[in-house]
């Protein structure tokens, strides 16, 4: 028994990404912005996305290129607060922005991860977050129904990973990629280091590779990963 | 029938092998077929069993057994174990029976008055994996066919199993209920159907045996 | 600003635990099974408790301590095969068992860790599992609500801790810990390795130490943690 | 009234601090405090920030400021991040304010037509840490009073705030409303109500000051 190999060369995995997919990006701000594929995405041109993402990145970095080339019609996020560019689309209306509570969309993303159809909260409960969202009472008590979230693609950022597609990730560029690389049809995952099978030990994964469709490392790590310069 | 259930296994699959018979198919695989095999405590790349004076006291399976790891395998918890199996990660899961429906229901885990141990992970193998495929003799200890037009027993999941492989034959579960698909050597297909509580599908053509 | 300390004697942590407790307990068979802390308990001598784990241990070892003692009246679990003791008590009626689905034990304790109040699962409908739960429709589909669970206090093996209470396990120990590390009031670890802040590095910590009430290094690891004879 | 503020913060404590006034809390917490501060993308044990050229491009706080570990520092997913402050392990947070009520309603995310960047991490923190206080100018830019009987913004949280703490007063939010519990040096009580646009309860004996 020998584990599969799914290494991959970035433009053919992102080649499978089609018009009108729902895409989510990992990233809270830079750290574990999947940069690279961003920049691959673009090339392709699929338009039409639904992407799902913690926030909309700064503009002329991450995601700001697809919104900046038209090819995202709606946004499902969090927080866009640093990206004039999407919140100009937003307030067109050529962008359709659904914002969740951070916490619950991180949640609703590993619901979908975990094959559950929602989750039962009381966050936002008496704001208008609620409204429009189903209710469901237990023992007396009224909870948001906040369903599951999938997507037909999910972009990683890595630090390091196998060539099963075992993943690890550093410092606080983990946040959402752990969550959305269990929730999509075809996981692909940039990685700053490919090291072979072996030699990430089974107790330090974080995402086993079992979610991950197809891995590549990163040829260089771009300016864009870099600090930001405020 | 277990070296036959292992040729299920198709190159690149995430399988998990129940308790019992299935865990045996682990010996069926040659050392350089590639599959990772997944275990519901929380483990992929299972590798092959150790007997207790190489094991690690820490490296088990669902079952207890006590297992080694290859290269790439990961361990997690067994809430992101589960979450393989209920989004879809899992392409296979053999597993036990108690009896199989002609509707591809599953019974594997209570006898009402006799022995209720608890489910364990058996309706989320059995309900979300990709496909489900059974490893049982063909009849009990009595004598009496597992395979039936409708279970007795409590469900572990409906509709769920899409092959039988047993001790006398290989059995699909169609549309139209069992048909039979391979025959073990020196076993006709009329003592299958005999075995059998359900009516079974016997194709014109000469079977394969195994 | 500088972590603080959360090592504590074990018999001290235990002596919190009062009679009707609830009382979760790690371990998936023998690995991860906090067999010290079981020790103390019973010792302790907290009766009327329920507890959550997902089984029942052999006959001999972990919580068949606590259920020959005769300290448990509820069990919440999903599977007590390997264990006659647990299945003696059941029959007899001594003991009242709730099995739940593996997962969705795992899930409804996260749920717990999480603040949430339930998850949304299809499974189980059309078997007996299904039977007196509410069940709420999405889009048409039904699903099963299964509550969060938490409880009074989580009984946690790892491998290493530091004096923080962040925690790593090892291999197949680490199971249900993590989940039940973040779903009680008051979370007690034996850690085999206490080692000083800093030691465990940010991004190999499995349980950070805010969920980690009191931790404590193990003297000795028993015959009891070890490979079972067969 | 940073460093006042930061007097709230009690030995042991698991806190996190919004963005902006509350952020400058650290610089007045000393280096051998007993203290956790957690922030949302997935971090606890923050150490002071740093400046560009020092800083780890990967190591960030949910403000997107640069920051530093301390020893025991943890990293983990922005789940699990939200989970410490659901279920309850998060003992006070820190936040900004656009307008508070006297029912200690907190509006800090929307003005409608004028800025709808989203809500953030703001309604779980507000929601479910253990003590919510605010740090904000007493009255905004135009000079309006930001302490109002009711809050005329889309609502983060109701019934959240326990203590405010502006340039001119500390204030908690009782039963009764706003009651005035300190003022800034060289501040009137007289003042803060007539920058307040709610009733506010002064004791009788003299107030201390910060």
């Amino acid at each position: 028994m020998k584990l599969p190999d799914k290494t991959c060369r970035i433009e053919e995995a992102i080649a499978r990404i089609g018009d009108g997919a729902t895409v989510m990006v990992g990233g809270f701000g830079v750290p574990g912005t999947p940069m690279t594929l961003i920049h691959a995405l673009v090339e392709h041109g699929a338009r039409g996305l639904t992407l799902i993402k913690n926030d909309a990145n700064e503009p002329g970095m991450g995601i700001d290129h697809l919104l900046q080339a038209g090819q995202v019609s709606r946004l499902i996020t969090t927080h866009l607060g640093l990206n004039g560019t999407a919140i100009a689309l937003m307030n067109s209306g050529a962008l359709e922005v659904e914002f969740n509570a951070q916490g619950i969309l991180a949640e609703r993303i590993r619901a979908g991860g975990a094959g559950l159809g929602a989750i039962l909260s009381d966050i936002g409960i008496g704001t208008e977050l609620a409204l429009g969202k189903q209710v469901v009472e237990m023992e007396g008590k009224p909870y948001l129904v906040e369903p599951a979230l999938r997507a037909d693609v999910a972009l990683i950022h890595a630090d390091r990973a196998d060539t099963f597609g075992n993943l690890a990730y550093v410092a606080t560029a983990q946040n959402f990629n752990p969550l959305m690389a269990m929730a999509a049809t075809c996981v692909i995952a940039e990685a700053e280091r490919l090291v072979p099978l072996g030699a990430l030990d089974a107790n330090d994964v974080h995402t086993p590779g079992v979610f991950v469709d197809h891995v590549a490392e990163l040829s260089t790590i771009s300016g864009e990963y870099g600090v930001v310069q405020r | 029938m277990v070296a036959r259930a292992a040729r299920e296994i198709a190159p690149g699959m995430v399988v998990n092998l129940g308790i019992g018979l299935p865990t045996r198919v682990v010996g069926c695989l040659s050392s350089d077929f590639p599959v990772c095999l997944h275990t519901e405590n929380g483990l992929t790349g299972i590798g092959p069993p150790l007997a207790p004076e190489l094991a690690d006291r820490n490296l088990i399976d669902a079952g207890g057994a006590y297992v080694s790891l290859v290269p790439g395998s990961a361990v997690f918890d067994s809430a992101v174990s589960f979450a393989i199996v209920r989004s879809g990660r899992l392409d296979l899961t053999m597993l036990g029976a108690f009896e199989v429906s002609a509707s591809g229901d599953l019974a594997n885990w209570k006898i009402p008055g006799k022995f209720s141990p608890g489910v364990g992970g058996g309706i989320e193998l059995a309900q979300k994996a990709r496909r489900v495929v059974v490893l049982t003799t063909h009849t009990d200890r009595s004598g009496a066919p597992k395979l039936k037009q409708a279970c007795s027993l409590p469900l572990t999941a409906r509709g769920c199993v899409s092959r039988i492989f047993t001790d006398m034959a290989v059995i699909d579960v169609t549309p139209g209920g069992f048909a039979l698909v391979e025959t073990a050597e020196g076993i006709s297909a009329a003592e299958v159907a005999a075995a059998t509580d359900a009516p079974l599908a016997i194709p014109d053509a000469a079977l394969p045996t195994f």
